[in-house]
């Protein structure tokens, strides 16, 4: 609780970006790519200093010196320095490659979307920022607006109507959630007269309120993380961005809200959460992983196919909710749960970003994005390829990916706690990355369609960011032998032993065969049987994407959630 | 002399609120702006009533601010309603 | 006879509220949304939240009205949209009918004594060396919140910006306004704004020791600008503008090299000296003034160019 | 108490004021004279109310500020009352 | 029933109104303005809290006046964003309802 020496690197952290987004508005033009580069080196020192920092002890910060409940403080624990360390490598590789797309056109003094391009990506990473060390609950709220402002224009930099559409759609949806966040913030504040999440985390019981309080600030939150059944606005914004825009989207914003919900269910109320609620938040997930892959595997266009397996992939992000329930606490515990979550964060937002690189670079070349016609590419974009194979590997969790590491730690509190049930989800959602993986790779690498098309070159140093980024997330599972992480030594002993090869190999055929059932065809070839299934599941997709109904399952989820906090404690 | 105060602002209220009947049934969009004027001045009026009863002087700068920016939302609304709507008011 | 006076008020604006929510003719649901907001004035004055009154009357009811016109006018020539289906509405009843139902036994069930922050800002508030106690908090025990709120309407209005057609950039953004130059339109965008500015400064200058301060002013002072550009009297800036540039990140930077200023004096971040700290809170909000008042203004989207004209 | 007198005599009228007012825009036959009387009325009405707080106040200043409502209240309620008069006129399709 | 509790039960009013006005209409537009009426509804809950925690002299307890300040103001700028961008989709199209053309058939590619 007491304060830091270091915590004013905290506020660095935070403010830096925003200073750096003024300034760039001040400098604008062509200067402006230069301020937002100069920035960014400064954020990337600030939060090294961070990471040594907390690798000792957590950075405390109270603002103006004022102690809360009066004042506000900003908190840097491990999670936190985790989170902003990932943000940190993945906003730096996305100003890399998007350098080109985005530099100011010869001939103009300034161009639109390049200025405001760099502007919300250092707003975002501001935001991020903020979001990871407040200790605020009114502080945090504000946070979030900060990231839908900045996120939601970058959907619609193309100023096209289905991508106006696809932001308007984001913007009102993520603006219902944060009217639920803070109608819970207020109640809160009514009960125990303090916003501060430390302050909060001692006094706050069971009741009435606070059960109100979660369900509603949970559902809030997400619906602007986009967990199926509440990912109405994400498939057409992340998919009609641009590229890099698309990355900070899908990589970046929507853990935001997910590392909020984090904090709330383990730091600021462990004790109101019940078994109940947390398999609930875990089901959805698991919903998601199946819908969102299933519905990825029949798309037609890859920026589409990625989008969706983002779907699935933020269900994923929910799986450690039900594992990390400690029954006989009766609470949320921490742990290597929470560890594995914060790595699969981690690895998600580095091989996504760089998936969506790789589509807007294989855009870029072919001028389309259509998967049957992908035919050709890996001859012409080779590096790009590799990318998009590395990062689908490591968000299948081969070893010595994050995921994979992730994934062990999860799989065993499963069978610590008997829940066996996750085992298969998690299995499962190995194999239906391992699905669309081998899909698209299939279309890269056959032989071109005739004719041959011109094919346009790109930048070398897009290319190579985006591989860089995608080994970054191959390469995570390593952070198991740094010391500071604390997690149980000799995870990845021996990575080539049988049992691992096994399974490797037995996830990757699933994947072929799911690939193989549900993906579409031409029509002259007569489908699988499965795929009567597939156009069920995007039926049901494209219904549940309607307003109505997804406004209806945000409340239902609330309702549902209110309910089983509840029954369960009265059970 | 509180509760008179007190009465006549409720009673500025109701009268106020039955003349937004002409918010409900029109016809015309110039008597709804009518109707909407009218509850401006209406709650301008309790306002400045309610701030001499519980003595706090600043309800007056309330007063103020609602009457500007009332006028300024009506200007608006004029302009939003007027038929030649991209061109002048006159 | 004050439980009448807050029930007929009340009464009146949930009644107003199902008029904007339920009513068939925008315009109309438009101008529902605009008494809504005055009769919140009265409400806030009513729960004796005077500061709260006055943002929730100038931007509730001044800026987000005048707002909303403008969208419904420049809608209006748009296809129709299809209405929801019976089934969608009887869920929506449901929803709505749920929420309020356990949001009031919520309420009901709130601890008595209720919590409160009063006597900690009651207590500290000697520090700041302002008497108003919400100034107090915005600027100095949770100025943080302050600081980003200006970057949360920076920001916003970065989005609005990017939203506009290529073309028309770095330039003006929109067709410039006209009015009959000796109508009463132009008249009253003669008249109104010096009393207007003159309002402004005084609702700034009060908010150091009485409610007020720079929000509502700034609101004030947006507000006679947009009528002063609405009568054709004036134009906005272009996006290029150095001035207007460093007029948007002149608050948020003040704002911050004041913070800095604290490092150095009480070591830390947006501390404020006892000696100083009524001078350093007048100067962040002496330069907050002009920025807020230039977003709130430019947020409100001046009419878009036809493509043909484009 | 001549004061307490003063004031409810003159807010009493100003209630009166408001219901005019109301009356005349609910049973006005035609948009114009709604206008008329609804202008003229509920300014009147809040002049006396102002009028009749004045004694309450207790200083110099806050009367001048409530003065000073009043007056942009029928500054303004003057202009919107030309303009929407104007617009009554140009809607042709306005049925008395 | 204390005054401040009745302005309490009043925004729970106003909140399920709002939510019914958000699910229930099409048109972007009067979803906006729904989203105002639970916003509005929202910060009246809370001001019915700062009422009820007045003591020290104060009417209100002036951290959740401060806190309703901002948070009116971040509201005004999210519907300053959401009209924008729905006068924008108004410039490029007539359609200006939220629901997509079906996607997977989608003819246009994105930039």
């Amino acid at each position: 609780m007491t304060e830091t020496p270091a915590g004013l690197l905290i506020v660095l952290a935070v403010l830096l970006p925003f200073v750096g987004m003024m300034l760039a508005l001040m400098a604008g033009g062509r200067n402006t790519p230069r301020v937002a580069a100069i920035t960014i080196v400064c954020v990337v020192v600030t939060v090294a200093a961070i990471g040594l920092q907390v690798a000792h002890a957590p950075l405390v910060y109270q603002l103006g010196g004022w102690a809360p409940p009066l004042g506000v403080a900003l908190r840097a624990d491990g999670p936190a320095a985790g989170m902003m360390a990932v943000v940190t490598v993945v906003v730096a590789a996305i100003a890399l490659y998007a350098r080109r797309d985005f530099a100011v056109p010869e001939g103009l003094v300034e161009a639109r979307a390049p200025l405001a391009f760099w502007l919300l990506l250092l707003a975002v990473w501001g935001s991020l920022n903020l979001i990871f060390v407040s200790g605020d609950l009114f502080t945090l709220y504000v946070g979030l607006e900060l990231l839908t402002f900045a996120g939601v224009p970058l959907v619609c930099l193309d100023g096209r109507a289905e991508t106006l559409r696809a932001a308007l759609r984001y913007l009102l949806f993520a603006l219902m959630g944060s009217l639920l966040y803070l109608l819970g913030t207020v109640l809160i504040f009514g009960v125990y007269g303090t916003l501060d999440i430390e302050l909060l985390s001692r006094v706050i019981q069971p009741s009435l309120v606070t059960r109100t309080v979660l369900a509603l600030m949970t559902a809030g939150l997400l619906a602007k993380t986009a967990l199926f059944p509440l990912h109405i606005w994400l498939p057409p914004a992340h998919a009609g961005a641009p590229a890099a825009a698309s990355a900070i989207l899908s990589g970046l914003v929507i853990k935001g809200s997910w590392f909020l919900i984090v904090r709330l269910w383990f730091d600021v109320m462990p004790g109101v959460v019940t078994f109940g609620t947390a398999q609930l938040l875990g089901a959805m997930g698991a919903a998601a992983i199946v819908v969102g892959s299933i519905v990825a595997l029949r798309q037609q266009r890859l920026k589409l196919l990625v989008a969706y397996s983002t779907v699935a992939q933020i269900g994923y992000l929910f799986l450690m909710f039900p594992l990390a329930f400690d029954a006989s606490a009766g609470a949320m515990s921490g742990g290597n749960v929470l560890t594995a979550g914060l790595l699969q964060a981690a690895s998600h937002a580095t091989a996504k970003a760089s998936m969506f690189m790789a589509a807007g670079l294989f855009y870029k070349a072919l001028g389309h994005d259509r998967i049957a016609e992908l035919g050709g590419a890996a001859r012409a974009l080779p590096i790009t390829t590799l990318t998009f194979a590395m990062a689908g590997l490591a968000l299948m969790g081969v070893v010595p990916s994050g995921a994979y590491l992730a994934k062990k730690l999860l799989l065993a509190a499963a069978a610590d706690q008997g829940q066996w049930w996750w085992t298969v989800v998690l299995q499962g959602g190995a194999a239906f990355t391992a699905g669309y993986t081998v899909l698209v790779l299939r279309r890269l690498l056959a032989s071109p369609m005739a004719p041959e098309r011109e094919i346009a070159r790109v930048s070398r140093l897009s290319e190579c960011t985006a591989l860089a980024l995608a080994l970054a997330s191959l390469l995570l599972g390593f952070v198991a032998a740094v010391p500071g992480i604390g997690l149980p030594s000799g995870l990845i002993s021996n990575p080539l032993a049988p049992s691992e090869l096994l399974t490797i190999c037995l996830v990757t055929g699933g994947g072929c065969l799911l690939a193989w059932g549900f993906a579409q065809r031409p029509s002259s070839v007569r489908p699988a049987k499965a795929a009567f299934v597939g156009v069920l599941v995007e039926d049901f997709d494209g219904l549940l994407r309607q307003w109505p109904a997804a406004s209806l399952s945000l409340f239902a989820f609330a309702a549902a959630m209110g309910w089983l906090l509840q029954s369960g404690t009265a059970a | 002399m509180t509760e008179f105060l007190l009465g006549s602002a409720c009673a500025i209220l109701v009268v106020v609120a039955v003349g937004l009947v002409r918010l409900l049934r029109g016809p015309g969009e110039a008597d709804r702006m009518m109707a909407v004027q009218l509850l401006g001045t209406g709650s301008t009026a309790v306002m400045l009533i309610f701030g001499a009863v519980i003595r706090q002087p600043a309800v007056i700068d309330v007063a103020l601010i609602v009457a500007l920016l009332s006028a300024f939302a009506g200007l608006a609304f004029v302009r939003g309603i007027s038929p030649n709507s991209g061109g002048g008011d006159e | 006879m004050t439980a009448w006076l807050d029930s007929a008020a009340l009464i009146l604006l949930i009644g107003l509220a199902a008029w904007v929510v339920l009513g068939r003719n925008t315009f109309a649901a438009v101008a529902g949304f605009i008494a809504y907001g005055m009769l919140l004035g009265l409400v806030w004055v009513e729960l004796q939240g005077i500061d709260v009154a006055m943002t929730e009357a100038a931007i509730g009811g001044g800026l987000t009205g005048a707002l909303m016109i403008g969208a419904a006018r420049r809608l209006k020539s748009a296809a129709p949209v299809a209405p929801a289906t019976a089934g969608t509405l009887v869920i929506a009843i449901g929803v709505g009918a749920a929420m309020a139902a356990i949001l009031a036994a919520c309420v009901l069930a709130l601890p008595n004594p209720a919590p409160s922050l009063a006597s900690l800002v009651a207590g500290n508030i000697a520090a700041t060396g302002v008497q108003n106690p919400i100034t107090a908090v915005l600027l100095a025990f949770r100025s943080m919140d302050t600081l980003l709120e200006a970057v949360v309407l920076l920001l916003a209005l970065i989005a609005v910006w990017s939203l506009a057609p290529d073309a028309e950039w770095p330039g003006r953004i929109g067709v410039p306004q006209t009015a009959n130059p000796n109508g009463i339109l132009a008249y009253i965008a003669r008249v109104l704004p010096p009393i207007g500015l003159v309002i402004g400064f005084y609702i700034f200058w009060a908010g150091a020791d009485q409610p007020g301060g720079k929000f509502q002013a700034a609101t004030i002072l947006a507000a006679m600008w947009l009528l002063i550009i609405s009568a054709g009297l004036g134009k906005t800036p272009p996006v290029s503008s150095r001035w207007l540039r460093a007029g948007l990140i002149a608050g948020p930077i003040g704002f911050i090299l004041v913070g800095a200023y604290g490092v150095a004096s009480t070591g830390a971040f947006l501390g404020l000296p006892a000696a100083y700290a009524k001078p350093l809170i007048v100067t962040i909000e002496i330069a907050l003034l002009p920025t807020l008042t230039l977003i709130l203004a430019l947020l409100i989207p001046p009419p878009l160019r036809k493509r043909a004209e484009a | 108490m001549l004061l307490d007198l003063w004031t409810i005599v003159l807010v009493s009228m100003g209630v009166v004021f408001f219901l005019a007012g109301t009356v005349g825009l609910l049973r006005f036959p035609d948009a114009l004279s709604r206008l008329h009387a609804l202008t003229k009325a509920d300014n009147l009405g809040l002049g006396l109310v102002v009028i009749g707080l004045l004694p309450r106040l207790t200083g110099i200043a806050d009367g001048a500020k409530m003065i000073f409502v009043w007056l942009l209240v029928m500054l303004s309620g003057a202009c919107l009352a030309q303009l929407v008069a104007h617009l009554i006129r140009q809607s042709g399709d306005f049925k008395p | 029933m204390t005054g401040a509790t009745l302005h309490g039960l009043a925004a729970a009013i106003l909140i399920g109104l709002g939510v019914f006005g958000l699910i229930a209409h099409a048109s972007p537009l009067r979803k906006i303005l729904a989203f105002n009426i639970v916003g509005s509804g929202v910060f009246l809950l809370a001001g019915a809290l700062a009422r009820r925690g007045a003591e020290a002299g104060f009417g209100g307890d002036p951290v959740l006046h401060a806190i309703l300040i901002t948070g009116i103001v971040v509201a005004f700028s999210a519907t300053a964003m959401a009209t924008a961008m729905l006068l924008r989709l108004r410039s490029v199209t007539d359609r200006t309802t939220l629901a997509e053309t079906p996607p997977r058939h989608d003819a246009d590619p994105p930039a």
